[in-house]
């Protein structure tokens, strides 16, 4: 038996400073939890030479809430609204997979109209959380203007969800057997102009941003990770696509409505973090490819096939159910003993969780500025990876 | 392949391992001696190449006085997923480590390191996770106590 | 004889007379006639003039950055402290001013609190040898291109001394930078001031200003003077951190930079320098190669160039500033930022070579006098 | 003598100070140059810190939009999103790190109470005010970036009305900035008009030992339950 468990601190030992009056001694800097990169609470501890980053360190856990924990306390209607929290980014696809999970698990059929509802929101979700990631990839960058455009178009997204559900952020939306509100008259027609505003302008980000040599030089040949090395890491969604595993579930298992449309998985060829940023800058036309084909298609039925009141009763096992959402594959894991109305034990396989990993394997070798790089080009939401 | 003829497969290959009841997803249940060799067959054999570790994770069953740890596994080549699930004594747990096999392994068996306090044998790197190191018990676990923790009132 | 001509040739005449009388000379002679109360008047002013313009540029010019932002990402910028928010950098100035000074325990003391005035005082020296106008400069140094190279390189000392007596990495990491850009970009600008040497035949500022007298030198030379201008407005931006290059303070990568552990007054005296220093440059660029405070003249037209005349020349100068700030400004709201090795790279590999052949051409173009334009002053 | 002069001393529990116009200068210039820090937890950083510095809302209008990387120059920490014991710590210490004057903005559920993981959650921080002193609360979940504007604002009162030397170990009571429906504008600026008129100075030291909310919410938690 070899269990030795170590802790934080052992690590943290510097290395002897070499004999010679000329030798150089590697240091560590802690980048987080307050750092302007983290976005959130996440720490890396950097191991440097120099500029050189020798190795990454990352202590997540600054936004540990013991989400699993509580869930077992609440029955499936509860757990909703504590994934909301987890990748706020992708709020609506969050619901869906525990939605979807849960629906599996009791055995509830749902309609069209329910499902077209979920795709087409989270088709919208999704262009928002890239235009997110997208800002802020440019603000980590130094270009601040990036991000004041991206939040500009971001915020007719934010007004549409506002008007439909209620929120702007935690939208709490999806639920077990249906959606909570049905859409408003006056939807499609709104969603057909954003798309109509939003052509141009993906074009207008690609002349101030994709174009410019400096973010060029910045991004390309940075942080190559390659296919076989992104699967045996976990990594999921455009991080995967971009090292050219054309893994998405969407595809690959399609639900809700995805089956019905026609859509391109963007995949990249060589996995730097040029392929991340095109990857989800192609999702994103990709998305409104999909909102475009379904926007017409929304067929009549009730957005609830439960009454608010019914009990959901899930059967004994253990379900397992998996969902795209914009960073990757969310898995949610119910075990139900069968008696208690709240599922004995809830897990969560968070995207941003398996994702962040890869820092450690891209980032050696590299500068300071390209752990910057690496990290936005990751896109990783903190809570996700904390739970 | 679909589901029947992958179990079939598997019980082919590791003759222990038996179907796992009341789960939407294949899945078997194999005992944790000889756990690294069978996960190593599944992941390098090209009928099955699970060449993802999707997730893993544990189960607290306080009752029946056992962990169960839990695999999901995915291959990127046939796109089918399989569950693993292995029993070990919840007093003096051990588990094998897969971390070889998966790199992904590392942190997912922290993190099960963490909230549940189960160690791994030849882990390259078992620290807490999420929780500092000086944290007294183990969150997940059905009998953990925290005077911090408030009970929702009745 | 038209009256536009009289005019043109009586403040040509004035512009004459008034040629090389700084504000050292004249207290010079002031002290030579034994007026030294005249003299102490004349110090008086001119110092106080110097630190009205530190202060209001620095104020103005934060102010200006702010609104100018603001307004290329489609917001408004700062709106509640008076009309438009113009009273919000003294706002601002007020609050740093009052607020505690921290020293971390470990820093080194002596060193920490000098570093913000060392960093200042080279922005404010070069101030002196501005030629603003014909007849406001404060001292003409017959090395004046010199001075000012050496003076503003000493800047990077504020900061060397700043990050590493923080005691705090990311400080150190941040004046590690800043050391090594700004002595690298030191040199292609010295080479593109060199160019305007070469061309003016003369090291002091005012003489420099003087010769562009038949036209500026960045379109005068055969596109000679145009690639050195474009060089030495690379190579300054990089010299006072502004954005594309401004690793040392790099917001995202090193929270703060070489400031990270400056609070209150002694971080603003940091913010400020950073933007005397772009006004510096900025008027530093218009003195070379804009014309300083010369008017715009073309060729023979006697009415327009008359008219031009009749502008005086401070605004010249602040115009040509401004238009200098103002490109500065908008490299840095649309540019991200480099990697320290993309900068290094850029400068040794890109900028020094073509600086040299730059220079070679130049001094082709003044052995065999191949302007476009003679040259009518001698 | 100066006593006796009306108007131009107020006496403040736990010391007079004297306010003048000066006073009411450098309070402008402290309310409206407000600097945050950098410094997000959760989803609340996404609408406190990213979306109000946006062009929709533009927090820029108030002169806050100088996001500071360092602790040393910020002048306002936003706690926004829920604080777990692993980081309380860290928020303490970079509470420590600023310089005076600084003041705290909790937004969000969470920063307040601990919001949706108030129970069953063993890693949550019932509230940011347990490790720092707090200002202005700000309610939601997440609150608009409109609903974060009312709370700076309120900040920017309540600076513009105190006195300019802080003591250390005294502050004003925190005043909760929310917009509920069914309340006018004028309605909420009479009550911030009266809470801020009540001379409403609370002694840190005595008040925490008897932190009035989370004593009574530990005391409602343990009072057994009716039912059956």
């Amino acid at each position: 038996m070899t269990v030795r468990v170590r802790t934080l601190d052992e690590l943290l030992t510097p290395p002897a400073a070499g004999s010679s009056a000329l030798s150089t001694q590697e240091y560590f800097v802690n980048m987080g939890p307050q750092h302007p990169i983290a976005h959130g609470s996440l720490r890396l501890v950097l191991r440097l030479d120099g500029e050189t980053v020798k190795e990454v360190i990352p202590v997540p856990g600054f936004v540990h809430r013991g989400i699993e924990k509580m869930c077992e306390k609440l029955n499936p209607r509860q757990i909703i609204h504590l994934t909301d929290r987890l990748d706020y980014l992708s709020a609506v696809m969050n619901n869906w997979g525990v939605a979807k999970a849960v629906e599996k698990a009791a055995n509830i059929e749902t309609n069209g109209r329910i499902e077209t509802i979920r795709t087409l929101m989270s088709e919208l979700q999704r262009i928002q959380s890239h235009m997110l990631w997208w800002g802020v990839l440019g603000m980590d960058l130094g270009a601040y203007t990036a991000f004041l455009y991206a939040f500009r178009d971001r915020e007719i997204i934010s007004e549409l969800f506002e008007e439909t559900i209620g929120a702007r952020l935690t939208m709490n939306y999806v639920r077990p057997g249906g959606v909570m509100f049905d859409i408003l008259p006056d939807f499609q027609e709104k969603v057909k102009k954003l798309l109509k505003y939003l052509g141009p302008i993906i074009d207008e980000y690609d002349t101030l941003l994709s174009g410019n040599v400096i973010l060029q030089e910045r991004l390309r040949n940075v942080g190559v990770l390659d296919g076989k090395k992104a699967v045996a890491l976990g990594c999921t969604g455009p991080v995967l696509r971009a090292s050219g595993v054309p893994l998405d579930l969407r595809k690959l298992t399609p639900y809700g409505r995805y089956g019905d449309v026609e859509f391109n998985v963007a995949v990249g060829s060589k996995g730097d973090c040029w392929d991340r940023y095109y990857t989800r800058m192609e999702e994103i036309r990709q998305s409104m490819r999909i909102i475009e084909q379904l926007i017409d298609s929304i067929p009549e039925g009730p957005v609830n096939v439960l009454r608010a009141s019914a009990r959901i009763s899930i059967p004994e096992g253990t379900y397992y159910d998996q969902i795209e959402t914009a960073r990757g594959v969310l898995g949610v894991m119910l075990v139900s003993d069968g008696k208690s109305p709240s599922p004995y034990r809830v897990h969560f396989r968070s995207p941003n969780f398996n994702n962040l990993w890869a820092v450690t394997a891209l980032a050696p070798g590299w500068r300071i500025a390209d752990i910057i790089t690496i990290q936005s080009s990751l896109d990783l939401v903190i809570p996700d990876i904390d739970r | 392949m679909d589901a029947q003829a992958l179990l079939q497969a598997i019980t082919g290959v590791n003759p222990a391992a038996q179907e796992r009841p009341n789960t939407n997803v294949p899945a078997v249940q194999v005992p944790v001696a000889g756990l690294h060799a069978f996960l190593q067959v599944l992941r390098d054999d090209p009928r099955f190449s699970f060449d993802f570790l999707l997730d893993h994770t544990a189960i607290d069953w306080m009752a029946d006085g056992k962990f169960e740890l839990v695999y999901q596994l995915f291959s990127t080549l046939h796109g089918h997923t399989l569950m693993v699930g292995v029993l070990i004594e919840r007093e003096q747990p051990l588990a094998p480590t897969v971390s070889d096999l998966w790199p992904i392994a590392e942190w997912q068996e922290r993190e099960v390191y963490d909230l549940f306090g189960i160690p791994y044998d030849d882990h390259p790197d078992l620290r807490r996770l999420f929780l500092e190191d000086d944290w007294t018990g183990y969150p997940l676990r059905k009998d953990y106590q925290d005077k911090n923790m408030l009970q929702r009132p009745q | 004889m038209t009256a536009t001509s009289l005019t043109y040739f009586a403040i040509a005449a004035a512009q004459g007379a008034f040629k090389n009388v700084t504000v050292s000379e004249r207290t010079a002679q002031a002290f030579a006639d034994g007026s030294w109360i005249l003299a102490i008047v004349y110090i008086v002013v001119a110092l106080g003039g110097l630190a009205a313009l530190v202060t209001l540029s620095g104020l103005v010019l934060i102010y200006v950055e702010r609104k100018l932002a603001a307004h290329f990402q489609c917001r408004l910028g700062p709106m509640r402290v008076g009309w438009h928010g113009i009273f919000q950098t003294v706002a601002d100035a007020v609050k740093l001013l009052l607020k505690e000074d921290v020293i971390p325990e470990k820093a080194d003391k002596a060193m920490h609190l000098l570093a913000p005035f060392l960093s200042m005082m080279a922005t404010v020296m070069v101030l002196g040898v501005l030629p603003y106008s014909p007849i406001l400069q404060i001292t003409d140094i017959n090395i004046g291109v010199l001075f000012v190279t050496a003076v503003s390189g000493f800047g990077v000392m504020g900061i060397l001394l700043g990050g590493w007596s923080s005691n705090n990495k990311w400080s150190m990491v941040g004046a590690m930078r800043a050391g090594a850009q700004i002595i690298s970009y030191e040199i292609s600008a010295t080479l593109a001031l060199l160019v305007v040497v070469l061309f003016s035949g003369s090291l002091s500022l005012a003489e420099i200003v003087q010769s562009q007298d038949a036209g500026w030198w960045i379109w005068r030379a055969n596109g000679v003077g145009f690639v050195s201008f474009i060089i030495f407005v690379i190579a300054v931006t990089a010299e006072i951190n502004r954005t594309p290059f401004d690793i040392p303070e790099g917001e995202s990568e090193l929270a703060a930079g070489f400031h990270t552990e400056y609070s209150g007054l002694r971080f603003s005296f940091f913010f400020l320098a950073e933007f005397i220093n772009m006004f510096v440059v900025s008027g530093m660029t218009a003195t070379l190669f804009l014309g300083g405070w010369m008017p715009f003249h073309i060729g023979a037209w006697a009415g327009f160039n008359g008219f031009m005349d009749l502008i005086p020349p401070v605004l010249w100068f602040t115009g040509k500033t401004s238009v200098v700030i103002f490109l500065i400004m908008w490299f840095r709201w649309t540019f991200p930022r480099l990697r320290v090795d993309q900068l290094m790279y850029l400068e040794w590999k890109v900028l020094l070579p073509i600086g040299f052949v730059n220079l070679f051409a130049a001094a082709v173009v003044v052995l065999y006098n191949l302007y476009p334009f003679p040259i009518l002053v001698p | 003598m100066v006593d006796n002069i009306p108007g131009i001393v107020e006496n403040f529990p736990g010391g007079s100070i004297l306010v003048t116009t000066i006073d009411s200068i450098i309070n402008a210039s402290r309310a409206n140059s407000l600097w945050p820090l950098g410094f997000g937890t959760k989803c609340c950083a996404i609408e406190m810190l990213m979306a109000t510095g946006a062009s929709h809302q533009d927090i820029s209008r108030f002169g806050a939009e100088v996001v500071r990387g360092s602790t040393r120059q910020a002048d306002l920490m936003i706690v926004a999103g829920a604080i777990v014991r692993k980081m309380a710590p860290r928020v303490r210490l970079l509470y420590e790190q600023m310089a005076e004057p600084r003041y705290v903005i909790a937004t969000g559920a969470c920063s307040i109470c601990g919001g949706p993981f108030q129970y069953n959650s063993y890693h949550i921080v019932h509230g940011v005010d347990e490790i720092i002193p707090v200002d202005v609360y700000v309610p939601g979940c997440p609150p608009r970036p409109e609903a974060f504007f009312w709370g700076l604002l309120a900040l920017q009162r309540l600076i513009k009305e105190g006195e300019s030397i802080r003591r250390p170990d005294i502050r004003r009571k925190p005043v909760m900035a929310s917009l509920p429906q069914g309340i006018t504008m004028d309605d909420i600026q009479g009550e911030m008009r009266r809470l801020l008129e009540e001379q409403n100075v609370v002694n840190v030291a005595e008040s925490a030992e008897n932190k009035i909310w989370t004593k009574r919410l530990k005391e409602w938690m343990r009072k057994p339950s009716s039912k059956p």
